[in-house]
């Protein structure tokens, strides 16, 4: 028999592994890129890129709990036109797709960001962030509208010439709506979903534990949340979803497949141990053989309801 | 070439009240670490999510040691690793120390980050030059049983002090400081607690100095910024511009 | 000095202790109650009542992972009138204050429940479950409408002599606009969270691994989660705030009351260890005497943002 | 009455391929447990969540023993417990078997389900009755090795099936227990996987017979109405109301 690991991401096209490495837990960084270079990987997404560059949060960042990392790095970066310029030096010979994840503060700043992009040869395609915190013109925070999120896409999409994906935050993967809107607007592809937002105190200095007050929870006790909510949204609408969220194991990743993710991303245990996503690919090879499925939609049209 | 490696433990020893030289089989990683490089050691199979981070102590062809201070659950769990475990390390990681061939060097180290230095002080005797050190520790059990052995091949003169009791010298790393001759050493490598490096800045930043630096770290692989310090050329990560930067280009304010 | 652990619940007067026992985690059943009567609890809240009885899901009905447990019981119950009429010889003697978790799928069940309770005597207050995933005449999710809690509290409210608790869901814990719409209508207090909505699959034999499909994420892995909604909440309304989600030490409940908890609520780690009240209450006692706190409320005011 | 009690392992040996046999000392809930109780033995060291229910295999004054068969986490940590280590066990829990004085009673195991049969046996001797066992295990390594002993002096007459091989007998119970005269028990009492015991029920539901059900537990201790399953009188909790139930009333199709 033959075993097909290959998904289509919808026009984004065909991608040889289902696994793909998620926004800000990715980077050219050469400690990494030495470790990851050989894995079996679709896709890499990079860190969030905004408009102008961000120093980022301040110290402390990170925050270990029992099978959770939360995290509050501030979308640290240089800006969308230094990107630019360093693309081809950085992410020209990495051997991955890339998808560049970019962030806005509105709709206009989302739309700025892509059409910049449009000058790079590179990119598979582009990942919106929108789990961005800030109020609109309306006094609505940005993220909170779903009408805002297909105003997003739609504006991205009339100026970008690459395919879009929709990254959605916990709370707007709690109901259709917003990746319906997504859908409609013209997403190529949901992926869900970011971190939970999260706290955690230092009780003895009566201050938060991390410098921004608050972070976002990732990591594998986010697993079961993620996978309801990837459930959930896949059956509402057409595009395909890329799930993440806690992503650990074979068996994690084949239970997103199963719940109806096209794809899946790893995060946070990515960084942990770049060789995961080879040892995934391993227990997927080894599920279909035992169970005898030809193509990896084949796990989710078997799940039983 | 940094690589993950499944390294036995070939011993473990308590070598102070609260500190582990644990020693790995390792080729890997030993052969291609330098002075000032560290290691993520995994910890998952005592329940952890993230790697710990760790300086090599010490290296031959075939081994790498850690000196592994317990302060939490990682370290502890560590601690009480036995002979035969094997355990996952990522390494080597970081930028090392800068090693000057012409002049005397003076190492000051405080607790654990005495760590980073002997792999140092063994390079810089290699490379022909000659160093002294000063070792700072809260008091005597604290000090590694080891350490003057260790350190008196390689460093000249060793000074240890303990900041409570008498022996073998009451005082903290600063006050030995202030007593000698700056202009005897030509370079100075510095690894401690934040507090005592913050102490030292008003002293040997206008000299050609390297401090060592400790972050919080998630990924210890220059990829989560995380680890991120100001500097005068912006924001740093720890673990991949550093963990040594020179004194004079870090932001003590901000740490 | 003289320390004060007793708290205020608005309009439910004072508890003696800032503990609570959450609601399907405490029990009359007597090797429980012979573990938890010398506890240090301000009070209890039942198992969440019904109209009719239900016979609860099928199973298997509980998951355990990584630092959480997801649990689907279904609301498993008798339904009201039984409760009723076994209530004194249930819960006459507990010794503990109790408070009386309801849920309907309408305004009006909520309504006829609240009143049938009435009749008792023991009872502190009624804690309202708005975790009801039902469909509204309106075809909106029922708990997913900010006025639509606001008239459960107020067709409660018209009709019980007992102060309202509004529970609330991890969605509905959001936002403010689900608590603002409870307090209008005159809650007495907002306890949040419940579950949050999971899933977890047994990937070799294609299939959830609960009876349910998805179940109620709770456990420590939820406490960041919880704690920054109780700090948002808290923060957004006048009333007091109940907080729970993965309590399990006494520095877990410093943190609930530090971010703006009144009140802390035990659920999972009081079924596994029943004497956590005491050793929270012994932790909290340490920590006021070590920083010269004199009331619990003295506790979120030192928090720095 | 239930208690919570910290309990120090006396001894932990295994006795079978996958089964270990763990002593406790214990004088609370030693002293209160009935046959066919069980206990909630915290696994939290072991970085569980969830307390693990086992039956009481034995005990004595001051010590009471567990058969720990290892499924998965939590019984594989629990199988590497070493002596004096300390552990939290909630005890004693549910509703035991049922005693009949007059009658010759059959006990009927099936793997670490024989772990609930081995008081009962010594509380039927006790009370002045008798009683003969059919146990079946898959393989002839699963088998305790202290069973035979364990149950000479209580047991009247002891076969043990194995599923595969042929050695003591081969087959499984219910094949064993079709070759015999059922008139000649006044008694049964069925404890094993829940396979066995549903291929017991056409044999066995119309006589006097106990079942003694697992179910997957959150809390053990009636609260959650995690374990409930189905009898002619409703719902009920397998922790609380059980898990001993007579055959008659559970509904074996919802199993
Ligand atoms: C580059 C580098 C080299 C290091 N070299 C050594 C070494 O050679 N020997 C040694 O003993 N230690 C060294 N450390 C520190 C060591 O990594 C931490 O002590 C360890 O990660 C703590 O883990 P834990 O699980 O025991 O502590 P936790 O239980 O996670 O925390 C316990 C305490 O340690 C603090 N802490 C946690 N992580 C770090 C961290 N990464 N850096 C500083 N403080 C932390 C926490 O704030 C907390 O107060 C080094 C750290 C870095 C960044
Ligand atoms: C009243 C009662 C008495 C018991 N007495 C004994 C005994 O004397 N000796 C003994 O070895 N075992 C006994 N068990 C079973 C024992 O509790 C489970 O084997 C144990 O909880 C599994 O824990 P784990 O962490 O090793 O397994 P996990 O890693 O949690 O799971 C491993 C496998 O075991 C299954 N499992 C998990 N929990 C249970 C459970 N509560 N019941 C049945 N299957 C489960 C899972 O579905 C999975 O297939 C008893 C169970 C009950 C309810
Ligand atoms: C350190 C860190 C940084 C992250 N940065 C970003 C980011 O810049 N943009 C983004 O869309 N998601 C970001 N995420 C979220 C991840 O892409 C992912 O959605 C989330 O962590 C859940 O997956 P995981 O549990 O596998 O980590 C970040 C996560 C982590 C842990
Ligand atoms: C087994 C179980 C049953 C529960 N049943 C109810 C219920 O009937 N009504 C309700 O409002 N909440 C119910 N909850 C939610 C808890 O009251 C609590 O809100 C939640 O578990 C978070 O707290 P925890 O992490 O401390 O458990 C239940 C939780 C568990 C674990
Ligand atoms: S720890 Fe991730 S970049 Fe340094
Ligand atoms: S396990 Fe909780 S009621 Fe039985």
């Amino acid at each position: 028999m033959i075993y097909d690991y290959s998904v289509e991401l919808g026009s984004m096209g065909r991608l040889k592994s289902p696994i793909m490495i998620s926004s800000g837990t990715f980077g050219v960084a050469k400690p990494y890129m030495e470790l990851l270079c050989e894995q079996p990987i679709g896709a890499v997404v990079t860190k969030t890129i905004t408009l102008n560059s961000k120093t980022g949060n301040s110290q402390p960042r990170v925050y270990e709990g029992p099978s959770y990392l939360i995290n509050s790095i501030g979308l640290e970066n240089h800006g969308v036109d230094r990107f630019v310029d360093c693309y081809n030096d950085e992410y020209g010979e990495i051997g991955f797709p890339v998808i560049v994840s970019i962030s806005g503060n509105s709709v206009d700043e989302f739309a700025t960001i892509a059409e910049k992009l449009n000058t790079l040869e590179g990119p598979l395609g582009l990942e919106l962030n929108l789990s961005c915190p800030n109020v609109d013109s309306e006094g609505l925070a940005f993220g909170s509208v779903p009408k805002r999120i297909g105003e997003v896409v739609e504006a991205c999409g009339s100026c970008s010439r690459f395919p879009l994906i929709a990254k959605l935050s916990p709370f707007q993967a709690i109901d259709e709506s917003f990746a319906v809107a997504a859908e409609r607007a013209g997403a190529a592809a949901i992926s869900l979903i970011n971190t939970v937002p999260a706290m955690v105190l230092d009780i003895h200095r009566f201050r938060s534990a991390i410098g921004a007050l608050s972070g976002g929870m990732s990591g594998p006790a986010l697993k079961p949340i993620a996978l309801k909510m990837v459930f959930e949204i896949s059956r509402s609408v057409n595009i395909p979803v890329i799930g993440m969220g806690g992503i650990a194991s074979g068996e994690d990743a084949i239970e997103f497949l199963m719940a109806g993710a096209r794809a899946v991303s790893i995060g946070t245990m990515n960084m942990v141990d770049p060789s995961l996503p080879g040892q995934i690919m391993g227990k997927i090879s080894d599920f279909m053989k035992l169970h005898d499925i030809e193509s990896l939609t084949e796990i989710s049209r078997r799940f039983r309801l | 070439m940094t690589v993950s490696e499944n390294c036995a433990v070939i011993s473990n020893k308590m070598v102070s009240i609260d500190g582990n030289l644990i020693t790995f089989y390792s080729e890997k990683i030993a052969n291609s670490t330098l002075p000032g490089q560290f290691v993520e050691v995994s910890c998952s199979n005592g329940g952890m999510l993230l790697r710990r981070p760790f300086s090599v102590y010490d290296k031959n062809a075939k081994s790498l040691s850690l000196f592994v201070k317990s302060v939490g659950k990682g370290t502890r769990w560590l601690s009480g690793l036995r002979e035969g475990e094997q355990i996952n390390i990522i390494g080597p990681l970081g930028k090392g120390f800068s090693i000057d061939k012409g002049s005397r060097s003076l190492l000051i180290g405080g607790g654990c980050g005495v760590a980073s230095l002997r792999l140092l002080s063994k390079a810089i005797v290699e490379a022909g030059g000659e160093c002294d050190a000063i070792f700072g520790f809260r008091k005597r059990e604290e000090i590694p049983r080891t350490i003057v052995e260790d350190f008196s091949r390689t460093a000249g003169h060793l000074t240890i002090t303990v900041d409570s009791g008498d022996y073998p010298v009451r005082g903290n790393v600063k006050d030995r400081l202030a007593e000698i001759e700056l202009d005897r050493y030509g370079r100075y490598y510095c690894c401690g607690p934040t507090v005592m490096l913050k102490a030292l800045v008003p002293l040997l930043s206008s000299r050609a100095t390297e401090v060592s630096l400790e972050a919080r770290m998630a990924c210890g692989l220059g990829v989560c910024y995380g680890c991120t310090i100001n500097t005068d050329r912006g924001g740093k990560r720890v673990c991949y511009d550093g963990p040594v930067f020179t004194m004079r280009e870090v932001d003590w304010n901000d740490l």
